[in-house]
């Protein structure tokens, strides 16, 4: 158990990398991103966790009980707005080259060979 | 005087604000100013730090958490000469590229010079931080800007997709260093770099630690178009609007290049003891490639946003040889070649906006002979690329000796003749364009250029336009490249930059101590010229020409048989570095990913 | 490349990714088992100096508050650059707007009823971010459903009306600008930009916290608006379909 | 605890995988909000609630909204 959710982390990462790779269509490819990113939350999280330890929030409890790291979980709020924002621009542009170009498939769109 | 620290980023983003809170009521003009007026304020902001700087690093907690015992709590940005004048470089492309847009588009909406901002706010903040993380929003918030301005008023119909694989790929190198981030905080407790170096130096590097450097040199390298990471950025240029080329080619690739040098010198240079040699020779070696590949292909575009973006490619090489080094010599050289190129390259950029917008083309064969009447950008045009070529003392001359004498000296014989031959490749592209273009020189039929798809115009441009406003900033940029190595005390100046760049201790001491240190430039002797330099500058610069001349009157010079000959023998290796080069975002990451595993692999190897 | 070449490569390559991602996670402390300094630090100190029971809040709005500053403007930036793009293509293209869904009744006032309760919901989340888990960002994007919500119950006119697009770009600017403008006001008053400059308050309470309350406020002007933004300009992309009026 | 954390582990494993694999895009945007809620199972049980509530609104709610709309200009 004790380096599983790592390993959760490296599994989501490639897992999305080769969604990307394969990917025939940009909103598939989107998605596939943000999978991949969201295995930095995984990361982040599992590396700022106590064992038994409570949010870090002392509102209900006293300020000293065993908490885990509150760093990992303000970087990774930063990091799902930057997800989110990230693929909300990928789909503007895909939509772009709908209108433009007919498709969606990446495979599909080499004008930019050489 | 500290008071000035976080201005080149606050100044850009409340203007930003401010244009998109008040942009439906305010006129196109209002708006151009504002835009201005903070770019040129951000500029004199960053100018002022640098001379601040070159007496002694600032250390500015955000918030006011100074370091307590040695541990941050905060946020700092750490201001040595190299970070301010990364922002004034970034600044001063900004500005220029904003003057010229003043008349560039027909109509330009508030949005557009909100991005330029937030653009400019990202590159100065990721110059000036010292936080790892805080680099890594600055990367990203740089990023959101620029995938967004290259998908803006796309000047060519058909390959949109180039904005898509350039925030595809880019995104994907930032999360590998939010990886690294993810591993180093994991080990270390930090993410002050001045604390992660503190904490790392000394220890033997495990798997950690390797991996974590090299998944954050990776996701900058992607930034730096290094290959095996290079692939967006002439797709990026071939669709981005020219005034935002300007920026990406001048400043923005140069800055995944000094993340790369920053997060090396402050948090990892303790680690690697005997083993640094590995790493320089590993970092070599992708400088090389890239310097080599970029020139290639550079040689072999139609495209001259393409063929100025593989130029990019190939001198991004260059300055990566720099830093491999590991030298102060060779930070110094990479220091005063990423000046000199972002100005003439953004110079560059410029005359190629004129020409688009007078002749409604940026295709070399399309344009033949179209040129002649705009005599004063082919002018303009034709010196930005000798500039290039280093001829001894302009332009990118000083850079190119300074690092070529230190690889000499620590027995990297090679590295003078192949940067003098990527640049006489590189070059000669360029001027081959200027005597198609403006003079009308060679044929319009050329079967070794990449092929382009037929263009469609998005507007109309007027050829009548006066240019008088797009001209002065592409003059003031070319000739400001031109001189920049004729400025007394330059070379003093970059030397001590260099050393403070890379002193740890010092560095260490003025952010978790609070120590303020201060240090003083050696005398302002002229600049020194070794004869081997010029020697080589010779070579390049009439290199250039000489193959420039050989490009466009091949026909005439070369008997058909020996060109029969060359074309059987490099043509089966042209078509595959042509084949790879895909536009298709699939092969684009799956050789991220190669690049990635290659260098972590590589590392692991060198440094245990 | 073709298909089977590039996946080759990827494979390859993938491996040998995973094999060096693995090797250094074992380098990582065992999962559970972390005890670094600056977090620590902050669980201790947070608190005490700033009143903020919440101390993730008080690490995004204060320690680290600039990060947040340059997280604000990445969503800001990202929202500009989709209303950029996809402003651009729809004056080109002119193609059909959208236009009301013809929606009965009961569903409208269902959909009015949840969105009275978002939006309540949304402004609570805001509110406590300094004392328990929530905070300007959830509660925006809570509130920008509440807005989206009333497009979905069918009233496409009182979405715009709602939300007229000058309004939400000056509540965009506002709330950005506002966040970068509060720290401007430290710096007026003579400490460091973004510096606390309280009063601090009493900790458990909505106003605790010093400044911490006021970014919390601007970011969550800036979150509703930029997500109101996104929904409406995607929505418009949306295809006219038959049967509308 | 354990079986807990490891049940929501696997979950995610699951679903990062049927996202990739899937080709059908309204399927594709249900799957990442499922996706989404199954990761604000790990959060929570990572004693992140500030992380959980923000993944819940963006992950699960808006973004598969946004994608729905992408799919839906596909198809025309």
């Amino acid at each position: 158990m004790s380096y599983l959710p790592y390993a959760l982390a490296v599994w989501i990462f490639v897992v999305g990398l080769y969604g990307v790779v394969t990917s025939r269509n940009f909103v598939h490819l989107v998605v596939c991103l943000a999978v991949t990113q969201s295995s930095t939350y995984v990361l982040l999280l599992a590396i700022g966790y106590v064992d038994r330890g409570t949010a870090p929030v002392f509102a209900d409890v006293p300020t000293g009980t065993r908490a885990v790291d509150p760093v990992v979980q303000a970087l990774t709020l930063t990091d799902i707005v930057v997800s989110v924002t990230v693929a909300a621009l990928l789909l503007a542009l895909a939509i772009q080259v709908q209108r433009r170009n007919g498709t969606m498939n990446p495979d599909e769109l080499n004008e930019l060979r050489g | 005087m500290d008071v000035l620290v976080p201005l080149p980023v606050a100044i850009p983003l409340i203007a930003a604000a401010a244009l998109t809170a008040t942009g439906h009521f305010l006129g196109r003009r209002a708006d151009d100013l504002v835009a201005l007026a903070a770019s040129a304020a951000t500029m004199v902001i960053s100018l002022l730090l640098v001379f601040q700087a070159s007496d002694h690093r600032l250390a500015y907690w955000f918030g006011g958490w100074r370091a307590r015992h040695g541990l941050a709590l905060g946020i700092s940005f750490t201001v040595d000469p190299a970070a301010a004048g990364f922002a004034a470089l970034a600044a001063t492309l900004m500005t220029a590229s904003l003057v010229f847009s003043w008349r560039y588009f027909d109509e330009v909406g508030t949005l557009f010079h909100v991005l330029m901002l937030v653009f400019l706010a990202g590159m100065c903040g990721f110059a000036l931080s010292g936080d790892l993380f805080n680099m890594f929003v600055w990367f990203e918030l740089m990023g959101a800007a620029a995938y967004a301005l290259t998908g803006y008023r796309v000047e060519e119909r058909g390959p949109l997709q180039g904005a898509i694989n350039f925030a595809v790929t880019n995104t994907l190198g930032a999360y590998c260093v939010l990886i690294g981030i993810a591993l180093f905080y994991g080990r270390t407790g930090a993410l002050n770099l001045a604390q992660i170096g503190n904490t790392l130096a000394g220890q033997k590097p495990d798997g950690l630690v390797v991996v974590a450097f090299a998944l954050v040199i990776c996701g900058f390298l992607v930034k730096g178009a290094i290959v095996p990471f290079h692939f967006w950025l002439a797709d990026a240029h071939a669709v981005a609007p020219t005034p935002v080329c300007v920026l990406f080619s001048g400043a923005m690739v140069e800055l995944g290049l000094y993340g790369v040098a920053r997060v090396y010198w402050t948090a990892f240079e303790g680690v690697p003891g005997a083993h640094a040699g590995g790493l320089t020779n590993l970092l070599l070696g992708l400088g090389a490639l890239s310097a080599v590949v970029g020139g290639v292909m550079c040689f072999l575009q139609r495209h001259v946003k393409r063929l100025l973006a593989y130029s990019t490619i190939s001198h991004a090489g260059v300055i990566l040889i720099g830093i491999a080094l590991l030298t102060p010599d060779g930070l110094a050289g990479s220091a005063s070649t990423v000046i000199a190129h972002g100005l003439l390259k953004g110079g560059l950029f410029l005359c190629v906006g004129i020409v688009l917008s007078r002749l409604n083309s940026v295709d070399e064969l399309v344009l033949h002979g179209h040129g002649q009447a705009l005599w004063a950008t082919g002018t303009l045009f034709t010196i930005g690329a000798l500039g290039l070529a280093a001829p001894a003392p302009f332009g990118l001359f000083l850079g190119k000796s300074l690092l070529e004498e230190s690889a000499a000296e620590h027995g990297y014989w090679w590295v003078a003749p192949l940067v003098t031959a990527v640049t006489i490749v590189s070059v000669a592209a360029i001027l081959r364009v200027a005597g198609r273009v403006f003079l009308g020189l060679g044929a319009a039929e050329d079967a070794l250029l990449s092929p382009e798809p037929d263009e469609e115009r998005e507007v109309e441009r007027d050829p009548e336009r006066s240019s008088v406003l797009m001209l002065v900033p592409t003059a003031l940029l070319i000739l400001a490249g031109i001189g920049i190595g004729l400025v007394p005390g330059l070379e003093p100046h970059l030397q001590h930059a260099a050393d403070v760049f890379r002193d740890r201790h010092s560095y260490v001491a003025t952010v978790l101590q609070g120590r303020i240190e201060h240090g003083s430039v050696g005398s302002l002797e002229l600049l020194q010229l070794p004869a081997a330099s010029v020697a080589w500058s010779l070579v390049s610069l009439f290199g250039a020409i000489g193959l420039a001349a050989l490009a466009l009157c091949r026909h005439r010079l070369v008997p058909e048989r020996a060109r029969r000959r060359t074309h059987a023998l490099a043509g089966g290796g042209l078509r595959v570095l042509r084949s790879v080069h895909s536009g298709v975002i699939g092969d684009y990451v799956a050789w991220l990913t190669f690049g990635v595993a290659a260098v972590g692999g590589l590392l692991a190897v060198v440094l245990r | 490349m073709t298909r089977q070449l590039r996946i080759g490569l990827f494979a390859l390559s993938a491996a040998g990714l995973t094999a060096l991602l693995l090797w250094s996670v074992a380098g990582l402390p065992a999962f559970g088992h972390y005890h670094e300094r600056y977090g620590t630090l902050l669980k201790k100190v947070a608190v005490s100096e700033r009143h903020t029971t919440n101390v993730v809040t008080a690490t995004v709005f204060d320690y680290r508050g600039f990060d947040t500053l340059g997280e604000e403007f990445i969503l800001f930036a990202a929202v500009v650059g989709v209303a950029l793009l996809l402003r651009e293509v729809r004056e080109e293209g002119g193609h059909a707007r959208r236009r009301d869904r013809l929606v009965s009744d009961p569903v409208g006032l269902v959909g009015i009823g949840f969105c009275a309760a978002l939006l309540l919901i949304g402004l609570y989340v805001v509110a406590h971010g300094a004392i328990t888990p929530g905070g300007g960002f959830q509660g925006g994007v809570v509130l920008a459903g509440a807005f989206a919500l009333i497009y979905l119950a069918g009233d496409y006119r009182s979405f715009r009306a709602l939300t007229p697009q000058p309004a939400v770009d000056f509540a965009e600017g506002l709330g950005a600008g506002g966040y970068a403008v509060i720290g401007v006001v430290s710096m007026v008053l003579g400490s460091a930009y973004l510096h606390n400059f309280g009063p601090f308050g009493t900790a458990g309470t909505l106003a605790s916290g010093g400044s911490v309350p006021m970014l919390n406020l601007a970011t969550a002007v800036e979150v509703t608006a930029a997500f109101v933004l996104l929904f409406t300009e995607f929505l418009q992309e949306l295809p006219a379909r038959s049967g509308e009026s | 605890m354990i079986p807990l954390q490891a049940m929501a582990m696997a979950l995610v494993a699951a679903f990062a995988l049927a996202i990739v694999l899937t080709r059908d895009l309204v399927r594709l945007a249900l799957l990442s909000s499922l996706y989404a809620l199954a990761l604000v199972v790990l959060f929570l049980i990572f004693q992140a609630p500030d992380v959980a509530l923000s993944e819940l609104v963006v992950g699960a709610v808006a973004f598969p909204l946004v994608i729905l709309v992408a799919v839906a200009v596909q198809r025309g």
